[in-house]
């Protein structure tokens, strides 16, 4: 069997950026999850990804841009067979970030308080900068639980 | 996403199909809410999300809003058949703890 | 019935740079189609859309960068109902261009010379921008055959 | 792209599933090709495209390479089972008019 595994472990990367617009959740989650597909993530592992991309970029949506439209600018890069992506915005920034993170802690009362815990749980890790007026970024990390090499190079033999 | 809606009785059954998240949900909210509004009598709410891919927190609220909807009203609402994925989602926000989870529709519809 | 196709058909645009190695040209087809499905283009469309797209990012990783890993930058934009997409690369450029929009010429006797010829075929428009030494950027449009909108609002009434 | 490779007395039949592009046809030419030199009877090589999602240029490439390296032993080459989308690829392409393509797997392997 021909082995691909260092190609497919081999480091990568990218840069997506687009405006702060409802479409563009949908669109930014699935554009992650082929990226990081390139790593020997599982179905249910690149759904986690899905999740935390879609709350991290439904935040600068409704958060960091509440009365106009902003630019959202993600990079994600493989590093030795690690996942990590960062989700930044140049919006209004997190006034009381410890406050932000308590599940079920909302400044918007519709809303569940859920996103940063979802990132949290759904990702190895997850760290926030951010600035009152600034901005905010996001970034998260995650590892293959099965670290071989995914399907790419798979062949059942004679 | 797409919705169908189907009015059985004083019941109303929903199947939802697609992705449930910050876009679609406010869809999802206003295309409940009109139908409960013309029908005062509908006391029971049932989603199935055997269709449903993916849900977030956006669509996690939109879920939570028509349920508290329906108890307000003296009524009550189930989810069925959601997938794995979707589950997780359910269960890591508490929701299932709230909101009762039927395995099939018959069994919620009756 | 709720009608979202000024939701839909509304303005939008992407840019998205990654490096010129293999894995990112199936990443690249399937972010620009999560980008372009904000049309209501046919399924069949949308294979179109990948199969352009595909070609000219497999050229960057070939032709423009053949002996090194370069940047690929592709601008997307969805402007009035039209979808417009421009792959770009830093490269060694085409030294003729007449000559490589011949189907079944390329520099490569391994490959079919039929990249420009699909780009060409499978969209509504390509031009071409290149300079020797400097780089190409290819330039593509298309529009849905059925202008209406998607089934992202589409509800079954009682 | 995965493959299963299954040999039928001179005939090579190889399942190919996913996506056949710059990446994975060298995976594709590389592993039909070892299996075409060990075993040099092989007279007759099916390509079933039925679980195919994509192809482009460069896998239509591969394909034609596995043509040619087919009549050039004295052999022949067929495709069965390609989707539309798929389909569409070919025609454009021409290469229909010079590998043939039967509709099922059983019409080829005889
Ligand atoms: N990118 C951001 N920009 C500004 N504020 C943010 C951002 N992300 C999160 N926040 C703040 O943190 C709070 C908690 O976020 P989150 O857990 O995602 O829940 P929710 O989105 O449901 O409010 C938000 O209500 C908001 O005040
Ligand atoms: N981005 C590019 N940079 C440099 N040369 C290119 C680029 N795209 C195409 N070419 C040239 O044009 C020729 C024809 O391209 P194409 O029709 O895609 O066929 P193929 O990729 O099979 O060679 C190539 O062989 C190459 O010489």
């Amino acid at each position: 069997m021909s082995n691909n595994s260092g190609e497919y472990s081999s480091n990568n990367y990218m840069r997506l950026t687009f405006p702060s617009k409802p479409a563009n959740v949908a669109f930014a989650r699935v554009a992650i999850a082929a990226f990081a597909i390139q790593l020997p993530f599982t179905l249910e592992e690149i759904d986690e990804i899905k999740v935390a991309t879609s709350e991290a970029v439904s935040n600068c949506v409704i958060h960091a841009y509440p009365d106009a439209v902003g630019l959202v600018e993600i990079n994600a890069e493989i590093d030795s067979g690690l996942f990590r992506i960062s989700i930044k915005d140049t919006g209004i920034g997190i006034a009381d970030l410890d406050a932000a993170k308590v599940p079920s802690y909302s400044t918007n009362p519709e809303r569940m308080g859920l996103g940063l815990v979802f990132m949290d749980s759904f990702m190895d890790s997850l760290s926030i900068e951010t600035a009152v007026g600034q901005g905010t970024t996001a970034i998260m990390e995650k590892k293959p639980s099965n670290p071989v090499p995914n399907d790419s190079s798979q062949t059942q033999d004679l | 996403m797409k919705l169908q809606l189907e009015k059985v009785g004083r019941t109303l059954v929903v199947q939802i199909s697609g992705d449930l998240d910050l876009e679609s949900a406010p869809i999802f909210r206003d295309k409940i809410d009109n139908v409960l509004t013309e029908y005062e009598m509908i006391n029971k709410l049932v989603l199935n999300l055997a269709e449903v891919n993916f849900v977030d927190s956006s669509g996690l609220g939109a879920i939570l809003g028509r349920y508290k909807k329906m108890r307000s009203r003296g009524g009550f609402m189930y989810l069925t058949e959601a997938k794995p994925s979707v589950s997780k989602v359910f269960e890591l926000s508490g929701l299932f703890k709230i909101i009762p989870l039927e395995q099939t529709n018959e069994d919620s519809a009756i």
